[in-house]
């Protein structure tokens, strides 16, 4: 089971955080709105939502990344044919179940039609709450792009505050700039921790960690993450002869535990991945003086990780992307674990394969389902991949 | 008399209803559909037509000799059904033994098999003594099968005449017995099963009042899976969703919606208060779920389907299932075996997984409205309507579950009384 | 049927037939000779293109779906889409995209037997459907030309906001039109482009005439399998031309004769003129099995008077008209107003009045397998309008171009079995 | 002289290998393949192994390799993964194989290998069962044919009958139809071989397989699934690379095979002493 069952602060940690993760009806959530009057939370589904300006609209970010394995879908396939991807259908069947009746708005990116379409399903399942879609910029041009974002941003604002009650003026949202700025930090240091050491840091754990960070407060995700890596610094922890792996393209549907702890049994550790990638879509913090919204919107536009889901101006980057992430990451080689019928991920798949083994990166690939409960074809497959590596010594 | 036929062409088995001309049910029959449809049909109509007979001589029986004598009678007659088929397979597997078997074992073959059959025969005979029997499938191929397997199983010797010999020899016969119309009628064994019981005046002269009452088939309308094979005007052929819901209106008046799970596909109806279909949802392209789920569970066990409820009726402990896929659901069941846990959960498990594909249809087709009819073979067991009503109970709070005896003959009901209609009209 | 249903329109219906197939024809062939020809080649969608913009620059654009959904009606997609998958792409995705390369990679012969030429530039306009930035990334790695991409603000709270509008007009006067300079030598005309325009306009007239003649009955034309027929030219290549002018007038004269003489569609088996059903259809129809699957229709004698598919590439019957005086601005409201762009309460609200406009008897969605964009909220369409209208909805699955998922015998019984349903409702409705 | 023994546990049978490797020349001792049927696997496992060391006649057993659903077996040294034994099994029994395709009772697995057994690509069918060793043998059973006569009669299917259907339970309905439309059985399972075979072209073309592939596994010895292979590849619209499909008299044993000889290179490897296994002290569940 988990490596942390010794008994340190960091086993105590990594329980706060699968608490988090099962937590499928937010209590955490109802339970933050009572502690103060008026509190609101805003939900948004994957990929990015500025949650900065959520929090300067006096609301709590909840990331909604569907029921996993945990839920059991009646409702929802009510709503969806067999060939749509499931996140949707769990993410309708927690509202219909009224677990999400907690937020008082919903938030959906520009990610795919399939999202697109639910906010429309969300306008009229629930028309008394507050529903945006946001429409990410894609465009090349950073002026046009960055004031288009930053006028939708002010839009998203003005009317999270009409919902809220809290008008957020520039000082509210550059604090939550200068928080999540905090936010990144913590999560980077995470990552650094688990690329050099991934035997003290399995990644069910760091998982865990970021997924709970979807759905509490800012400080207490820093404060948590912290305390982990303290704890882990101490530990005795011996390194395996296993193989390094990037996971990609399980940025949206997320893949259930179990797929993630079989890629770790079956001989791989994973050192970097795309899971819950707009969390850390920014790569380098939002400046903290100047204009908040512009600066907030120019980081989007300038600093972004590359995604399926933004489009690629450059020609050469859908190639070059995975040699840079594989190297980054020093690993062995790729997992692209996309869920099925997810159009960014599957259509993204053969341009960034061809660009790795362009760079003899060896891959593979398999489609999940966020309740995915038999592990068997995984299992086999990422066996394979340690297979030879431990034959024949990484490539 | 008049009469108006229904007949349901399904995947796995084919229904036949009879009215008569007050629309009263005389007779059903059902048989495996899982070889030639337009033998189906007729096999089927046959059935209906004997039980139809049995309904007019009822009332002749009874009151010259009472009911027990009535019951015994009918099972003399199923009796005298089932031996004249078995005699028919032994003669056709001892045919095949000089193809199949080898010298040295072909005496060795003949005399297993042949001590097979008398088993089997010895435990018909039984059956009919038997004052209640245990419930059996209503067909040949599952009756007759489940038993030669378990014999075979038993007499089957690893290094001489083995068990795959012997099933081998059965699966090479088994179709062709399905495949040939029965020779004899209703009048040959009504006459051997008179002579089984002893053959009284009474009963006699009842049966001959009965057997010389013309029923004489003024429309039929055929429904279900095949119905495009039936050689019928397009004005006597109705889509299964139609008769499903007409004929769960006739078994409940008071029905709004209806589920059934057939062999291969499962529909959730809404109906309104003249039992017409407003809203229906059927399984796509791919029959996950679906009745030959259990069927193939039931042939992976190597028991009867009938036997596959209660046996998960026992189950203590929820077991997930995450195979939908028929065939995939056969490995899980082996691989959970192999772990450990208890066939009581695990076929548990894989009911409530059929139940819950259902219920996502019943959501997409618009809820479960009161009141609730299930239809179909499976809601013939026990196990999947346990966790039906269940679920129906978690998510649609309280409704009222009427689930006929007949309900299998749902379709075929809601045929017949559209051919009621085509004969009105 | 009856014979007088033959004669006179089906003359006339062959005219425009034949206008069209000849355009086509002409136009292809133009495709191939490009690379000698030096014609400039401009690639694009149906949703959001601006044909004229393009022309203006004296380009040829070449649609995609156009090519794909062909490829699909002359049987050759399950090999193109084999072959993609071959080179990795998931069975998951978009046929269309997959028969798209397929098509590439075997040689890029186009619908009419003809090579289809490189473009010089791929104009990806990014309407309402997240799958084409994802197809001209994939191009992109195909061809050494530039893209310029116009992302086209999606309609979220049901209207295209002036900013948004804003936005489109300044990505078509900063990026497009400098890439279309570039990409073909010339410097931009708006007088021509004008011109052009004002053409749309006047077959746009003329196509809204013919589709809104099924509020007739019998309804002179199918609006859904004839349609897809009558917006071909003006979704494609041929907005703002003469011919495409002309072939709208043509069109019209042609249904108004059919209407005034009471006459039905004509369906590939003949004369429609009993009509049993009036449906509306929601979603794009199949290629691969296209007249099949009308015929499971019109065999019903099931007629379509309206469809939510015959707007993709325009939505002219809600009175939008290209407008000569504002050209890009006029593109702008364009391209912002496709169906593709529409979110789900004005798709439900354009269902409901066309079902109380046309008085269908009932409405049918088809959903497609590979279309996320359609498919992922068909079925809260389904129960929307059954709620406000009171009219009970069909719905059958099958897809684009793979012809792996058409089940006809499920389709089928899908419909038989929601028909006689309407059926059966009328008899107890009259009892 | 290393002796290494190699267990494939599959969803439909349990084979064993032993084996003995000195430089370099690797030998197969004894061979044992038996059904799981309606068994409990563990039982048919040890049966299966301890018949197999017998037969070999061999003292002790340096290393115990497991592969397919073999990772738990209480008795085994270490374990290799399906598509990492096939390869090199499959290279052991055809030296001149480039790739294998594994057809087993649920899955099938295309694999692309070098010329030391290293896995280069793959491609596995999907998570359904229509075109699986499983539904072939259920239609069978329908039929009324054993196993061993499929590949046979299929040869005989000059007018095959397609299957159209995508799922299995479906397409079984399509087979009973043809039995009712009195189409041979001879004709059915060519026409089931065929649409096994169209997906199973896809499948090594996905993994840009050329020259030699090996069949392995449990349907490896079906004669008309291996004609229906080749056809496919003669009929293609558009050919790649030539590609000849062959089958190996112990096919079915690639996998244990493989374990055996990863076995034996894993245990020079890591220099183990204590041997795995004492004629002795036989296993026992």
């Amino acid at each position: 089971m988990n490596v942390a069952s010794a008994d340190s602060g960091r086993a105590a940690i990594v329980d706060w955080a699968r608490s988090k993760y099962e937590d499928v009806d937010l209590r955490g959530v109802r339970e933050w709105i009572a502690e103060g009057k008026g509190r609101r939370a805003a939900g948004h589904l994957p990929v990015y939502a500025p949650r900065e300006i959520i929090r300067a609209a006096g609301m709590l970010p909840v990331g909604i990344y569907g029921g996993g394995d945990q839920v059991e879908i009646i409702r929802g396939d009510a709503f969806y044919q067999s060939y749509i991807c499931h996140l949707p259908r769990s993410v309708i069947e927690l509202a219909q179940s009224g677990r999400l009746d907690a937020l008082s708005a919903m938030l959906f990116p520009s990610t795919c039609d399939v999202i697109r379409n639910l906010s429309g399903m969300w306008q009229l399942l629930y028309p008394d709450l507050y529903v945006r879609y946001l429409d990410l910029p894609q465009i090349r041009d950073p002026e046009a792009a960055g004031s288009f974002w930053k006028r939708e941003l002010e839009t998203l604002l003005r009317e999270l505050g009409e919902v809220s009650g809290v008008a957020g003026e520039a000082e509210e949202v550059r604090a939550s700039i200068r928080v999540y700025n905090e936010v990144r930090r913590a999560t980077r240091a995470l990552y650094e921790a688990r690329r050099e050491e991934p035997w003290r840091v399995p990644t069910e754990e760091l998982y865990l960690l970021i997924r709970a960070g979807e759905v509490v407060p800012p400080e207490v995700y820093i404060e948590k993450v912290r305390a982990y890596l303290a704890a882990i610094a101490g530990e005795p922890a011996r390194m395996k002869d296993r193989s390094r792996v990037v996971v990609v393209g399980a940025f949206c549907e997320q893949p259930p535990l179990g797929l993630i702890k079989t890629i770790e049994r079956s001989g791989c550790y994973i050192v970097d991945e795309d899971f819950l990638i707009g969390s850390r879509l920014f790569t380098r913090d939002v400046p903290e003086d100047g204009d908040p919204l512009t600066n907030l919107a120019d980081t989007l536009v300038r600093h972004a990780e590359k995604t399926s889901v933004l489009y690629e101006p450059d020609p050469k980057g859908k190639g070059d992307l995975m040699r840079r992430r594989v190297e980054a990451a020093r690993a062995d080689g790729i997992i692209f674990a996309a869920p099925s019928f997810c159009d960014p991920a599957l259509l993204d798949r053969p341009m960034l394969r061809n660009g790795a083994e362009a760079h003899d990166i060896p891959c593979i690939a398999f489609k999940y389902s966020e309740n995915a409960g038999q592990f068997q074809q995984f299992r086999e497959q990422a066996g394979t991949f340690a297979d030879s590596i431990k034959l024949w010594g990484g490539n | 008399m008049k009469c108006v036929v229904g007949i349901d062409l399904g995947s796995t088995t084919t229904k036949a209803v009879i009215l008569d001309e007050e629309g009263r049910i005389l007779g059903r029959g059902i048989t495996n559909s899982r070889s030639n449809y337009d033998l189906a049909a007729k096999v089927a109509r046959e059935e209906a037509l004997i039980t139809a007979r049995f309904a007019l001589l009822r009332h002749e029986v009874e009151k010259r000799a009472g009911a027990e004598v009535l019951r015994s009678l009918l099972k003399a007659f199923r009796l005298s059904q089932t031996l004249a088929q078995l005699a028919r397979l032994e003669e056709l597997i001892l045919g095949q033994i000089p193809r199949l078997v080898a010298e040295p074992l072909r005496a060795a073959a003949r005399t297993s098999v042949g001590s097979i059959f008398d088993s089997i025969r010895t435990e018909e005979e039984a059956w009919f003594k038997d004052p209640d029997p245990p419930a059996r499938s209503d067909f040949f191929r599952d009756a007759a099968g489940s038993a030669y397997m378990r014999l075979a199983e038993e007499i089957g010797d690893p290094n001489g005449v083995n068990f795959d010999l012997l099933v081998g020899l059965y699966d090479r016969c088994i179709i062709q017995v399905e495949n040939e119309p029965l020779e004899l009628g209703f009048r040959d064994h009504i006459g051997s099963a008179l002579e089984r019981i002893g053959n009284p005046d009474a009963v006699r002269e009842g049966v001959e009042q009965a057997v010389h009452v013309p029923l004489d088939e003024i429309c039929t309308v055929g429904t279900g899976y095949g119905r495009a094979r039936l050689p019928f005007p397009k004005e006597q052929i109705r889509s299964e969703i139609l008769c499903h819901g007409l004929g769960a209106h006739r078994l409940f008046p008071d029905t709004r919606t209806v589920l059934d799970i057939g062999g291969q596909d499962t529909k959730a109806i809404q109906v309104d208060d003249e039992g017409i279909v407003t809203s229906f949802q059927m399984n796509d392209r791919c029959a996950a779920g679906c009745g030959r789920y259990l069927g193939y569970i039931a042939d992976e066990m190597n028991i009867g389907l009938h036997e596959l409820g209660p046996l998960a009726d026992r189950s203590k402990r929820r077991v997930k299932i995450n195979s939908t896929c028929t065939v995939f659901a056969g490995a899980e069941l082996r691989e959970r075996l192999s772990l450990g846990e208890k066939r009581e959960d695990i076929i548990a498990g894989l009911h409530r997984a059929i139940i819950l594909r259902a219920m996502s249809l019943l959501a997409r087709s618009g809820g479960v409205q009161n009141q609730f009819t299930f239809t179909g073979g499976v809601a013939r067991n026990s196990a999947a309507v346990k966790a039906l009503r269940r679920l129906v109970e978690e998510n649609y709070g309280e409704r009222t579950l009427n689930i006929s005896a007949d309900s299998i003959y749902t379709g075929a009901l809601g045929a017949s009384l559209f051919a009621q209609r085509e004969a009105a009209a | 049927m009856t014979e007088t249903a033959q004669p006179k329109p089906e003359v006339q219906k062959d005219r425009s037939m034949v206008l069209q197939k000849e355009m086509i024809a002409r136009h292809f062939e133009r495709l191939a000779a490009a690379p000698e020809t030096k014609e400039p080649v401009v690639y694009t969608f149906v949703p959001g293109n601006l044909t004229e913009l393009v022309r203006s620059f004296g380009a040829l654009p070449v649609l995609p779906e156009i090519n794909a959904l062909q490829s699909g009606m002359r049987g050759k997609s399950r090999d193109y889409i084999a072959e993609a998958e071959r080179l990795g792409h998931s069975e998951d995705v978009c046929t269309y995209v997959k028969c798209d390369i397929g098509m590439l990679k075997s040689g890029n012969i186009g619908p009419t037997g003809k090579r289809l030429p490189k473009p010089d530039l791929l104009l990806l306009s990014y309407t309402g459907c997240y799958t084409f930035m994802k197809w001209f990334e994939l191009l992109r790695e195909e061809y050494d030309c530039p893209t310029v991409f116009l992302q086209v603000p999606y309609q979220g709270d049901g209207t295209l906001a002036p900013e948004h509008r804003q936005y489109i007009a300044d990505q078509l006067r900063n990026e497009v039109v400098p890439a279309l300079e570039q990409a073909t030598g010339k410097t931009f005309d708006e007088e021509r482009l004008r011109h052009y325009l004002g053409l749309s306009a006047a077959a746009e007239d003329d196509l809204v005439a013919v589709l809104q003649s099924a509020k007739k009955k019998p309804s002179p034309i199918d609006a859904y399998f004839g349609a897809v027929y009558y917006v071909g030219p003006i979704f494609s290549a041929f907005r703002g031309t003469e011919e495409g002018a002309e072939y709208y007038r043509t069109l019209r004269a042609e249904v108004e004769a059919r209407a005034a003489a009471g006459l039905g569609p004509i369906t590939p088996d003949g004369p429609l003129d009993e009509q049993k059903y009036r449906l509306v259809v929601e979603g794009p129809p199949n290629w691969t099995n296209f007249r099949e699957f009308w015929r499971m229709f019109s065999d019903e004698k099931a007629v379509a008077v309206a469809s939510t598919y015959s707007k993709v590439g325009g939505t002219y019957d809600f009175g939008f008209r290209h407008d000569p005086k504002d050209p890009l601005g006029t593109l702008a409201d364009y391209c912002g107003g496709c169906y593709t762009n529409l979110n789900l309460p004005s798709r439900v609200d354009m269902l409901v009045n066309y079902i109380r406009e046309y008085d269908a008897d009932g409405f049918v969605i088809n959903s497609i397998k590979s279309c996320n964009s359609f498919s992922a909220w068909q079925l809260m369409i389904l129960r929307e309008v059954e709620k406000r209208t009171g009219i009970p909805g069909g719905f059958i699955e099958s897809d684009l171009v793979d012809p792996r998922y058409f089940s006809p015998a499920n389709i089928k019984n899908r419909l038989e079995s929601y028909l006689q349903m309407i059926e059966a409702r009328r008899r107890e409705v009259s009892a | 002289m290393t002796i290494t023994a190699g267990i494939d546990v599959g969803s439909g049978a349990v084979k064993a290998v032993l084996m003995s490797i000195e430089d370099g020349e690797e030998r197969v001792l004894s061979k044992v393949v038996a059904r799981i049927r309606r068994r409990h696997t563990p039982a048919v496992i040890d049966e299966v192994f301890n018949a197999a060391a017998e037969a070999a006649g061999v003292e002790t057993i340096d290393y115990i390799a497991t592969t397919g659903e073999g990772e738990d077996v209480s008795f085994s040294t270490g374990h290799f993964y399906g598509m990492t034994t096939h390869a090199r099994g499959g290279l052991f029994l055809e030296p001149a194989a480039r790739a294998v395709l594994d057809v087993g009772a649920l899955h099938s697995r295309a694999v692309l290998m070098d010329e030391r057994g290293k896995v280069l690509n793959y491609k596995m069918t999907s998570q359904c069962a229509s075109g699986s060793g499983q539904f072939l043998e259920n239609i069978a059973r329908y039929l009324g044919v054993s196993q061993g006569e499929v590949g046979e009669l299929s040869l005989q299917g000059h007018e095959p009958s397609k299957v159209s259907s995508i799922c299995a339970v479906l397409s079984e309905t399509d087979v009973i139809n043809m039995v009712s439309r009195g189409i041979t059985t001879a004709n059915i399972l060519r026409g089931i071989h065929e649409s096994m075979a169209f997906r199973f072209v896809r499948l090594l073309r996905a993994i840009r397989a050329e020259g030699r592939v090996l069949m392995t596994g449990g349907l490896a010895g079906d004669v008309g699934l291996l004609k229906a292979l080749q056809d496919g590849f003669e009929e293609e619209k558009r050919p790649g690379p030539p590609i000849e499909v062959v089958n190996h008299e112990d096919s079915i044993l690639a996998g244990a095979i493989g374990a055996a000889i990863w076995g034996a290179f894993r245990h020079r490897k890591l220099g183990l002493g204590e041997a795995a296994w004492k004629a002795s002290t036989p296993t026992r569940i």
